[in-house]
């Protein structure tokens, strides 16, 4: 196994707030190798967002990132480069996308400019030659004549337009890792299989790794080769795409999958996880899952179980790996037995 | 410092450097910089109305003949040649011909001829154009060239001011540049931006606003003026330009108020030149009720005018509200006429005989110190204008002199514009006025004889009428004998000094202030600048310094 | 005796000072207004202030008992323009008039004025803003246009044009030509909340009840109104304050010889390079009774109206 | 953008029709005839009956109206009894130094109030962020002709680097050359042009702090930092961009307050222009003069608040294309 392109050892992003102090990311490892596309996946607010920023090192205060972390890329580990650094490998070496569209690109200027404005960034290309880097960019990402579209304005493009857009802006230097954080939520389904598939393309061509972000099994099924689930601040399984979806160990991902309809399966009510996300300024003891989870047993609020290996390249973190027996007698979880909320 | 944000302190400090330079920058001709709160209106002197316009048409234009200095404007003896070198009288004395000075030329280079002069006095003397000088020359009937250096004047009737009527009331115009206008039509010509004169200065520039400037003609036929140039420096208002002084950006300015002058020591650079100015200032007495017909019950009694008179310590006022210098006024003249005479006699101060005479008129001391008389109060406002701290300090000491002959006096404080309004609609009961004078003592027959009062116009509001004055006054201004017709003044003004329609309280003389290094030429009663050619700037040499404080003290 | 007036007066303002505070401090009842008052507190700059327009109007209030000479009086034409000293503190003006009494009544005058004159402007903007809210349509268009003429011309222009054409003003004259200019900021807000709030439910409901416009507009909209009223009058006197003296710096405010900040500042000006003190003093005095109320007006709007958070 | 000039313009004549409307009310309003003979002011009688006629004051009011909505149509502002000119050509005279005044006005305020502001938004809550908003608080209090008045004290007599008055060295002007007269010009700028700047600059950079830190909040500011824009850009050109276009509609709004502080600080420093000689108008009661004075500064406010509105449509690409 060469050494993996990046290997995140764990991470800790805390909040200082008046309110107290939010664990959003609260150890998290996992690895990405090159030109491998993995999923994380997690309901909104589980830290999934704040570790993709942490990687860029874009959380700004009152967010730090703990001492203690260490994010290795390429041999280096980012969180000891300095600030200019760090700039340099911003949209360089590793480049990012993001949800919204809309506003993530920046209204008064040209499409063709926010491209160009990349590569005059990080070298002394002259202004003519980056705009034409930036039309031809504009045409690999599929944008119709590009060459008039490069001097348009954001608001005069249709949203799937402006994610090839953003994809096009992430990839002008071809980076070695592309995060994508959530980058077809905001789109309708037939675009966001355009999108997902020229995401595809565009890591063979390249060899580029991408770290593709969302909270919808579907995208990650189509798309990614290894998926990292998180919860609470935790990865809570990790394992190959066709495994995870074939035999979910974690009851977290299990309900996942059960929640998520299928094509042709008819069902009035969809399965709903009981309880809510837990607050990040107080995770709940041990297994922070066991509130809502239908197995939890007295273990469960006593023992934080660590990341079992259940298989070949997929843990879980679960003391269900050491009990399995327990899964036979699933029970209502705590959350649904208190009535309204924890 | 971002550097696109510094650029902005650098600009400043640039300017800012080149400051420095231009302050002592080459040394200038000499030069006088008048500041004065007031721009031109029109330079063609016979719409000129404002006075900044007048003083600058006085040293661009010329008239025939100048009055000599002591102002006497009966006969021709008392004037000096200006644009004429001489004149002669036909025998009857019904036409006088002036003698043009043939090296007169106007500032384009074409001569001075006797048609300028026909055409001067047609444009004075028309309807359309209204020159304020039009019913001065009424008495002539014509102008004529005998050849083209004799202008002849033609007269309806002899008349002892005939001479100084004729020859020193028309500035002469360029007729060459100025007939083919039509006279209504002469107020909106380019002219009167930009005028052709023959006097010793020529136009050089004038930014509307902001400046007048006049160059020194070098071939003027009298001489070469003394100062190179004029500057009339133009500011909002009377506290700008006295500002502009005290920074140095100007070495002279016309009119200093008292409390200027006092400001004055603490500029060692500046002075202050007292100098004699045809304006008397006096407390008027309305002698008509408010209904404008019946007479005021206090003002409309003689003998109560006298008293009032007597209450007052005119040379004690004068002293504390002005100065020392400052002379007591007589009446509605000035002493610098030729018609004034020392021997006239003055309303003394005394009291008592006031408190007499007011108790022998009925007028019983009340209670609270306040007289009546069948129950009409001893009680009168006295209107001032808010804008003149003198006559506002004056109006309080007169307030306290009344108060102890037992007459209780309010203070009315109004501005200007709205002073003069309440006087011309004869709203007032007393009011402290100040009178400019025509240097002609004849000035007084339009200002207080009967036919003034009835005019209802801006002269006599306080409606004094004395068929004994008008009499005196008529054969005064009529008499041909220069010794007969002072007689005549004599008495004219003994009448009005004993009739007392006002409380006379002083002549004031005008203060100017100016830059220790200016040198004034004598500053005449009527026309202080009348002489600005001769003044000079420096010690005679070119003198140095521009712009703010260098100028005032380049002398040192 | 004179220095014992003032330090009497010094210990008023300061029992009246200490008082306020600790009435912000109680934190017990929890009404909204005390809320509001705490939030105030929470700005220093607020608080001084505040002291200061307290300071201000005690000095105002006895200006007659404090002040050291009789403004009016010419004391002595030897006096012109006589230095800061010990008997003068502010030293005396051209005609001999000392600058210190003259500027503690100048002062009572333009607080007076400014306050009356706000007080005009705050009725007349509000009753505008809430017919203009109310009508809608139409006659609402046609209201904002006026304002917006009222608004192209700049105050002290339309000041001045009143100034010449009705001058001498008087000072209740002045007070209303003042309050006539100020109010048209006022309206536009007014205007701006009603028709927020007829929007809200509340509104919709009473007239379902049955209510009459007047009431709802009493009971609903002038509760709300009064907030942004407020804290826009606090602001609007600082201006009031600036123009009265600028109009009588012109000479058409207050007529002569009565002082206002405005004239002694005019008395002045042709002195400034000798005699600087005549003119410093009356504008010290104005810039810290504006910029008092400007920071009470700042501090009232953060803590009348949390929503608008301030950035700062 | 042609349906919002449109609807601009409607509303600008409206604005400037109300204006005319409420100059002539004031001009009939006041005491006595505008072209009645005054004591004071010797003019031939014929003059004033020609004005009073060109504005039909013998006629009946409504009639007068109409007259003089014609006649301020046609461009004629009556006759000046103080100036004995016809207004036009005295407004023609001095409107372009008000304006020239308030043109460097607004680039030195602005230009200071931008710059403050993003300084402000940038070290928020640092000793510059307060310290810069007290001092500019401090100034915008200040009374506009009282701050005039100390900088002219200030820089005319205890340090003289910068004259007090007038708008140019009357003395030198016609020896120097004309780059010389410019900068002469220039330096008699300096001080007018500093106390509008003072006055003016606190509210633009109060606004101008708010909207930077609205606009730092905005994702496309993530973006950037993701593609690896370094801060100073971020501020300068992204942020700023965008946090400019709320600052161009703030133009329309200061410019009343800017004229009405061109007035008095032409007042003390000599500036002629229309303050100056709205100032003599007020001595003399030239009714015509402070009345088509009051016209002419509203109808510049007017236009000045359009072409804000313009810049504002170009500037802002969104609206730009609609």
């Amino acid at each position: 196994m060469t050494a993996p392109l990046l290997s995140v050892r764990d991470l800790r992003t805390y909040f200082r707030t008046s309110a107290g102090i939010a664990r959003a990311v609260d150890g998290v490892s996992f690895d990405i190798a090159a030109n491998e596309s993995v999923g994380v996946v997690g309901e909104s607010g589980c830290g999934k967002s704040v570790t993709s920023l942490s990687l860029l090192r874009l959380i700004q205060p009152p967010g730090t990132i703990e001492p203690g972390s260490r994010i290795e890329f390429d041999g280096s580990d980012l969180l000891s480069l300095d600030d200019e650094a760090m700039r340099r490998i911003r949209g360089n070496r590793i480049a990012m996308i993001f949800q919204e569209p809309m506003t993530a690109l920046n209204p008064v200027f040209t499409v063709g400019a926010q491209l160009a404005e990349v590569p005059r960034v990080h070298s002394r290309i002259s202004r003519r030659d980056a705009w034409a880097r930036a039309v031809e960019m504009l045409s690999v990402v599929g944008i119709p004549d590009p060459a008039e579209r490069a001097s348009s304005y954001p608001h005069q493009l249709s949203g799937g337009m402006r994610q090839r857009v953003m994809i096009g802006m992430a990839l002008m230097l071809s980076p070695a890792l592309l995060i994508a954080d959530e980058p077809t939520t905001a789109l309708d389904v037939t675009i966001q299989a355009q999108i997902l598939e020229l995401l595809g393309a565009l890591r063979e061509k390249t060899g580029m790794s991408v770290l593709l972000i969302t909270h919808d099994l579907g995208v990650v099924a189509e798309s990614t080769s290894r998926v990292i689930v998180m919860y609470a601040g935790e990865i809570v399984e990790q394992a190959a795409v066709r495994e995870l979806f074939a035999r979910p160990h974690h009851p977290y991902t299990e309900g996942l999958m059960t929640a998520m309809p299928r094509a042709g399966e008819r069902r009035e009510r969809l399965t709903v996880i009981p309880g809510t996300v837990p607050s990040p300024y107080a995770w709940p003891a041990a297994c922070r899952f066991h509130e809502r989870c239908p197995y939890a047993w007295e273990r469960c609020e006593r023992e934080a179980p660590p990341l079992y290996q259940i298989g070949e390249g997929h843990v879980s973190r679960c003391h269900l790996a050491v009990e399995p027996e327990r899964r036979a007698s699933p029970h209502l979880p705590l959350a649904a037995r208190a009535g309204a909320g924890a | 410092m971002r550097p696109h944000r510094a650029l902005p302190a650098i600009a400043l400090l640039l300017l800012a450097a080149c400051g420095g330079h231009d302050r002592n920058a080459a040394t200038h001709p000499s030069t006088l910089v008048m500041s004065l709160p007031a721009d031109a209106d029109n330079l063609l002197p016979p719409l000129t109305t404002n006075e900044t316009a007048s003083q600058v048409g006085a040293l661009m234009f010329e008239k025939l003949v100048e009055p000599g200095d002591a102002l006497n404007t009966v006969g021709d003896a008392g004037f000096r040649p200006s644009l004429a070198d001489s004149w002669t009288w036909s025998a009857d004395s019904l036409s006088i011909a002036f003698h043009l000075d043939p090296k007169a030329h106007w500032h384009d280079g074409v001569p001075v001829r006797a048609n300028d002069v026909v055409y001067s006095f047609r444009v004075n003397a028309s309807k359309d154009v209204g020159s304020p000088v039009g019913p001065l020359i009424a008495i002539v009937d014509s102008v004529t060239a005998r050849d083209s250096l004799t202008p002849v004047f033609w007269f309806h009737a002899r008349s002892p001011e005939q001479f100084y009527n004729a020859g020193s009331q028309i500035r002469i115009l360029p007729a060459h540049l100025l007939q083919s206008i039509p006279d209504s039509a002469l107020k909106t010509a380019p002219f009167g931006r930009q005028p052709v004169g023959s006097g010793p200065y020529r136009f050089a520039r004038w930014v509307s606003g902001s400046s007048i400037e006049l160059d020194a003609d070098t071939t003027f036929h009298r001489g070469r003026p003394k100062v190179d140039r004029l500057i009339w420096s133009i500011t909002p208002s009377p506290d700008a330009a006295i500002l502009r002084l005290f920074s140095g950006e100007a070495n002279f300015t016309e009119y200093l108020r008292p409390q200027d002058v006092a400001q004055l020591a603490r500029h060692p650079e500046l002075k202050a030149v007292h100098h004699p100015a045809l304006q008397v200032f006096y407390m008027l007495l309305n002698e008509r009720a408010a209904n404008g017909r019946s007479p005021h019950p206090i003002f409309g009694d003689r003998e109560v005018r006298r008293a009032l008179t007597m209450a007052v310590d005119r040379r004690r006022a004068v002293n504390t509200v002005l100065d020392s210098l400052t002379p007591v006024a007589a009446g509605p003249f000035s002493s610098a006429f030729w018609s004034y005479d020392s021997t006239l006699p003055r309303l003394p101060y005394a009291p008592d005989s006031a408190r007499a005479i007011l108790d022998r008129r009925g007028w019983v001391m009340g209670p609270d110190g306040v007289r009546h008389k069948n129950g009409v109060a001893l009680h009168f406002t006295i209107l001032a204008p808010s804008t003149s701290t003198v006559r506002q300090q004056m109006a309080v000491l007169l307030q306290d002199m009344f108060k102890q002959v037992g007459a209780k006096v309010d203070i009315e404080r109004v501005d200007f514009a709205a002073f003069n309004g309440r006087q011309q609609a004869h709203q007032f009961e007393a009011a402290l006025v100040g009178m400019g004078l025509d240097p002609t003592p004849s000035g007084i027959q339009q200002e207080w004889t009967t036919q003034a009062a009835r005019a209802n116009g801006p002269s006599n509001a306080g409606k004094y009428e004395s068929a004994q004055f008008d009499a005196y006054v008529d054969s005064a201004v009529r008499a041909m004998d220069p010794a007969k017709a002072k007689s005549y003044y004599h008495q004219a003004y003994a009448t009005i000094i004993e009739d007392a329609p006002a409380i006379w309280l002083y002549e004031s003389s005008l203060v100017s202030g100016m830059s220790t290094h200016v040198q004034p030429a004598t500053m005449r009663a009527d026309m202080w600048f009348v002489h600005l050619a001769d003044w000079t700037v420096g010690d005679g040499a070119a003198t140095s310094g521009s712009g703010s404080v260098a100028l005032a003290a380049s002398a040192h | 005796m004179f220095a014992l007036r003032w330090l009497a007066a010094g210990i008023l303002v300061v029992s009246l000072c200490a008082a306020l505070w600790r009435l912000a401090r109680r934190r017990d009842s929890g009404s909204r207004f005390q809320g509001a008052l705490a939030r105030y507190a929470a700005h220093p700059s607020a608080v001084i202030a505040l002291a200061v327009l307290i300071v201000l109007y005690c000095v105002a209030a006895f200006a007659p008992w404090l002040a050291s000479h009789d403004p009016i009086e010419i004391l002595a034409p030897s006096l012109v323009n006589h230095a800061p000293s010990a008997t003068f503190v502010f030293g005396t003006d051209y005609a001999g008039r000392d600058v210190f009494s003259r500027v503690l009544y100048g002062a009572r005058l333009s607080l007076t004025v400014a306050l009356l004159a706000t007080l005009i402007s705050v009725l007349i903007g509000t009753a505008y803003g809430v017919t203009a809210g109310f009508a809608g349509g139409a006659l609402d268009a046609i209201m904002m246009r006026i304002v917006d003429a009222f608004l192209a011309i700049p105050r002290i222009v339309l000041l001045i044009a009143v100034g010449t054409l009705w001058s001498p003003l008087s000072v209740t004259s002045l007070v209303i030509v003042l309050g006539l200019t100020a109010w048209f900021a006022t309206s536009r807000l007014v205007r701006a909340e009603v028709l927020s709030i007829k929007e809200r439910e509340m509104v919709a409901a009473a007239r379902a009840l049955g209510a009459r416009d007047l009431a709802i507009v009493r009971r609903h909209v002038l509760p709300n109104v009064l907030t942004p009223v407020l804290v826009a009058a606090t602001l609007g006197v600082a201006g009031v304050i600036i123009n009265e003296a600028a109009l009588s710096f012109l000479g058409i405010g207050v007529p002569d010889p009565t002082p206002s900040l405005g004239n002694i500042i005019r008395d002045g000006t042709p002195y400034l390079a000798s005699a600087w003190w005549v003119a410093l003093f009356p504008g010290l005095a104005l810039v810290i009774t504006a910029l008092a109320y400007n920071l009470a007006g700042d501090g009232l709007r953060d803590a009348m109206d949390p929503r608008q958070v301030d950035r700062s | 953008m042609r349906r919002l000039l449109a609807s601009r313009l409607l509303q600008g004549i409206a604005v400037v029709w109300v204006v005319t409307t409420l100059t002539f009310v004031l001009l009939h309003l006041a005491p006595g005839d505008p072209y009645a003979f005054r004591e004071g002011v010797p003019v031939a009688p014929e003059v004033l009956q020609h004005w009073r006629h060109v504005y039909c004051l013998d006629r009946p009011v409504s009639a007068q109206y109409v007259c003089y909505l014609r006649s301020v149509a046609s461009g004629d502002l009556g006759y000046s009894l103080s100036q004995h000119r016809p207004v036009r050509d005295i407004l023609i005279d001095y409107v372009p130094r008000t304006l020239e005044l308030m043109f460097f006005g607004m680039l030195a305020s602005f230009a200071l109030g931008i710059a403050l502001g993003v300084l402000e938004a940038r070290r928020r809550g640092t000793f510059a962020d307060w310290g810069s908003r007290g001092i500019s608080l401090f100034f915008y209090s200040m009374p506009d002709f009282w701050l005039a008045l100390m900088l002219a004290l200030l820089f005319a007599y205890w340090l003289p680097i910068f004259p007090i008055s007038g708008i140019e060295n009357v003395i030198a002007a016609p020896t120097n050359s004309w780059w010389q007269r410019a900068g002469d010009h220039l330096r008699h700028l300096v001080l007018p042009v500093t106390t509008l700047m003072l006055m003016t600059c606190a509210g633009i950079a109060r606004f101008q702090r708010a909207a930077m830190l609205d606009a730092m909040r905005l994702d496309f500011v993530v973006t950037a930092r993701a593609k690896g824009v370094p801060e100073h850009a971020i501020a300068g050109h992204h942020v700023l961009r965008n946090a400019l276009l709320p600052v161009i509609t703030l133009a329309g709004i200061t410019l009343p307050s800017l004229l009405g502080g061109a007035v008095l600080v032409e007042l003390i420093f000599s500036w002629p222009g229309m303050g100056y000689i709205t100032a003599m108008a007020v001595g003399s009661r030239d009714y015509a003069l402070v009345t088509s004075s009051v016209l002419v500064t509203s109808v510049l406010v007017v236009l000045g608040t359009i072409a804000a509105d313009v810049l504002y449509a170009i500037a802002d690409p969104r609206v730009r294309a609609a």
